[in-house]
């Protein structure tokens, strides 16, 4: 297998995108990811798309993508893994560098979420576990969020005010954040009263639908040693599966899919947790960064509060995560959002950051989590 | 028939259709392979550790635990009149899990490992069948 | 890159399937895929599941197919490229094992149509193509083969007796076919005097919505020779992409990813038109097959016609086509045909096929198209 | 804005939703990139050819001829009272194509190659209206 590098990326503007198609949106962070690479399109083998199809009216995106950005006739599919569907395509685009299928190929994250009417979100929003044994019974996505929290906060004593110290924390680094959908910080205060969703869940625990897209370009090692200047290497990728339904899963404290990929990544690049200088983490709750934190290795499990107030995950701290904002701050098109976590983490391995730039950044990780967990994609990029 | 399953239809035909005949007859039923013995709950037409399509329903205790719960505030389609409902997964006596939401008997604030029964339930009549199961309180001795 | 093998096919019954989840669908035909392979499922190292989710109320299918399989916590995601989801399932499984990620991997192709209520199912037909610029003139997915048909009948003077021959031969071999929908044969008058959908095409020139699954099992080299008996390889690969609208097509007398798709099929297969045995191609409207015939080379432009109406594609003929009965017959579980195209080929390749067998058939043909050929895969498989 | 295009509402946003407002006035417009030229239709924000996202409106010549055509019996959602409706792609003068249904003094059997313009319609008021384009019948020598 060939080493693949990541030579361009590009982000466009999140939140609510009353102003443009999604083909128009993935148009945005296209053409910033190809400026900034400086190559010529034509040079792009192959395209994966990554969007979960039913928030948009347009069935079969990838086609409409592929078209949009005059890419015709090299070929193009979509990947879906739920929230995790960047990361999928980012594998899938991954391993066809390093088959040799391709030298240089597109990765494009982009999602519209708000165009549909409320009845269809809320009719989606019914339909996320389970249909058969659960969604009958009215769950929801907060709720299994809500489930896991109820029993962390039983078995290790985590509290409201940790949970909310992560929507503090992520808040303040979307302020930070031009791409953001919410550039504004938030006090304890403000999340600890927000409504309840899903009990112990409030608003300023869930991350919000947002519209946006990202891209990346991949290079395989020959060609991206060509265009000269340092080189981030995506040197580490691990993807698990768990059970769809939360009725078959061991434990409610930990997502087995995050340990099982994560523990791959590590073995891949040959670094634990303790050499990871940055890290996204899929924090669509507030309670899913903790178990993140914990499956993830960089603190023991039942840690992941404490470890959170105490400011480890903020720049200076042990390790500092979701600099950008994360879910929570920066929004959650959750097509996109596994191709924008790579953004943020190559684009720290550049000292690209500005405020948000985490000292001394040679190797980051992304942790994208579809839905409940049932996929978890761990990768872990290396500047050299 | 798997369409009167549940508080609202989603999935209108499945193998295991058959958990709503059971239902309306007052029977909490298990799925069980009929060349290895497997039991599921929930429900499995198709073997997990033989994979033979053979099964059949078997009853089973209604007791069980009561693992986690959230009170939801934002329904989803179909429960918008309920708000808040509550919502637990229970660990079965018998094995395996059951996700419902709570009936009258249950406080709202049980604590987790709270004894519970999982008991069947019939609402309505012809189309607007609906066969299902909610969480009760069960005193510790007292079988399901 | 490693060489890639088919180790196992599974095939359920195609058709309105009131009996089964489509979890359950996806279990028949991997039954089928690990019985046949006699494996161990253990070894599987990842499953890609194929499948246009919108038919179906279950969101991600892919975690649920994945749980209800018993593979967890080994990695599954979805590809989706429309009608031709399939094949982009079986292009990801290739390149993994082929790239060395994996030694064994399953792709699973399910679908199920006919649970939605028939005002959902039309609120899609109005969806498939460019919704922008052309769904809101009203155009379905027959009008669009309508007006490629047009033309082709304008320049070619194609006519409708041999769009016909084309639905009544797959008819015939469809009545021969114990998993297909339609096991039944039509006659050339009942195919002409059918109801018009989209003028010139009628009910019998288009396949129908089905229900059901299929199953391949992937394999390096070596994993394969140590089962012992006669390889099948998928030795090429062929994927292209063409705007999604018909408006950005050069001409509509052809698909374009057909011809690019199937150029690069046979350069890396080192073998041409000539070579093939037996093929399976994309029928989803008579005139596709006709369209078909010519981007793959079996005839000259404007010959598909008069070339089906001689019996060219029967067995027996120069290339037979679609002998398990085709998307016509067979039905077209849009998630599930090209996984369902590469099962019969691979066994006509074993010489399993019974009375539908083609003799000698050493090299197939897989030609599985996305919508109106936004997307085409052309797979070559080899006996050896 | 652009959820007054066309003949049903499926896209609601878009960069070139001003293409409604041009409709109204009457014109027929393609999408031209300000800084390249590179003209589109149907209009697109973003160059095809430089990559740029700065565009403006320009009006161009009705003149088209048809390409294909076909008559729809079976209708999707919103088009159930229209069947049976025929719908024809035109290839325009101007460069590139349109897709649109048959206005009333187009004849349904025209043959290919066909001259016909591209007409600027509306429909309704307030929340019920409709901008969009109908295919008219075209004297060969006369201009749209
Ligand atoms: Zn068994
Ligand atoms: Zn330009």
């Amino acid at each position: 297998m060939r080493r693949v590098a990541v030579i361009g990326t590009g982000h466009g503007r999140f939140g609510v995108r009353k102003d443009a198609t999604v083909q128009e949106l993935a148009f945005e962070a296209y053409r910033e990811a190809v400026d900034e690479a400086a190559i010529d399109p034509a040079e792009i083998g192959a395209t994966w798309v990554a969007s979960v199809p039913e928030y948009q009216k347009q069935r079969s995106l990838a086609g409409v993508i592929q078209e949009y950005l005059g890419l015709n006739p090299r070929p193009v599919w979509l990947t879906e893994a739920a929230c995790a569907s960047g990361s999928a395509a980012l594998h899938t685009a991954w391993t066809a560098v390093a088959a040799g299928l391709y030298d240089l190929v597109a990765v494009v994250g982009c999602q519209k979420m708000t165009e549909l009417e409320t009845a269809e979100i809320l009719a989606l929003m019914g339909r996320v576990g389970d249909v058969q044994w659960e969604s009958v019974f009215g769950s929801t996505f907060p709720a299994y969020y809500a489930l896991f929290a109820r029993q962390h906060m039983a078995r290790y004593g985590t509290t409201r005010e940790q949970l909310a110290a992560v929507a503090v924390k992520n808040h303040y680094y979307g302020a930070r954040n031009g791409k953001a959908m919410f550039q504004k910080e938030a006090s304890l205060e403000k999340v600890l009263s927000s409504a309840p969703v899903a009990d112990p869940l409030r608003v300023f625990d869930c991350c919000a639908n947002a519209d946006g897209a990202a891209c990346l370009l991949l290079a395989s090692a020959e060609r991206a040693k060509s265009l000269g200047g340092e080189v981030v290497w995506l040197d580490g990728l691990g993807s698990a599966s768990a059970p769809m339904s939360v009725l078959r899963r061991e434990d409610l404290c930990s997502l087995p899919s995050a340990v099982e990929a994560s523990r791959q990544a590590y073995a891949m690049a040959g670094a634990g947790p303790e050499a990871v200088k940055v890290a996204e983490v899929h924090d669509c709750f507030t309670i899913a960064e903790i178990l993140a934190l914990e499956d993830l290795g960089f603190c023991a499990p039942g840690e992941g509060g404490p470890f959170t107030l105490a400011g480890e995950t903020r720049t200076g701290g042990r390790i500092p995560v979701n600099v950008d904002g994360g879910l929570k701050a920066k929004g959650h098109p959750i097509g996109t959002t596994g191709v924008s976590m790579a953004v943020e983490i190559v684009r720290q391995l550049r000292g690209a950051c500005g405020e948000r730039q985490v000292a001394g950044a040679d190797l980051g990780l992304t942790h994208n989590v579809g839905g409940i967990g049932q996929y978890c994609f761990v990768n872990l990029f290396r500047r050299e | 028939m798997f369409d009167r399953f549940g508080m609202i239809t989603l999935t209108r035909f499945s193998k295991v259709g058959g958990i709503v005949d059971e239902l309306l007859a007052g029977r909490f039923v298990a799925s069980r392979c009929t060349r290895c013995g497997a039991r599921s709950f929930p429900p499995r037409a198709d073997c997990s550790e033989c994979r033979s399509g053979e099964f059949e329903f078997v009853e089973i205790s209604r007791r069980a635990r009561l693992l986690s719960y959230t009170t939801i505030h934002a329904a989803p389609t179909g429960f918008e009149d309920q708000v808040p409902y509550t919502l637990g997964v229970v660990e079965l006596e018998a094995g395996g899990r059951a996700m419902a939401c709570y009936g009258e008997t249950l406080p709202v604030d049980s604590e987790l490992g709270t004894p519970v029964s999982v008991v069947p339930c019939v609402r309505g009549k012809g189309d607007g069948l609906r066969a299902y199961y909610t969480l009760e309180r069960r005193e510790e001795e007292a079988d399901g």
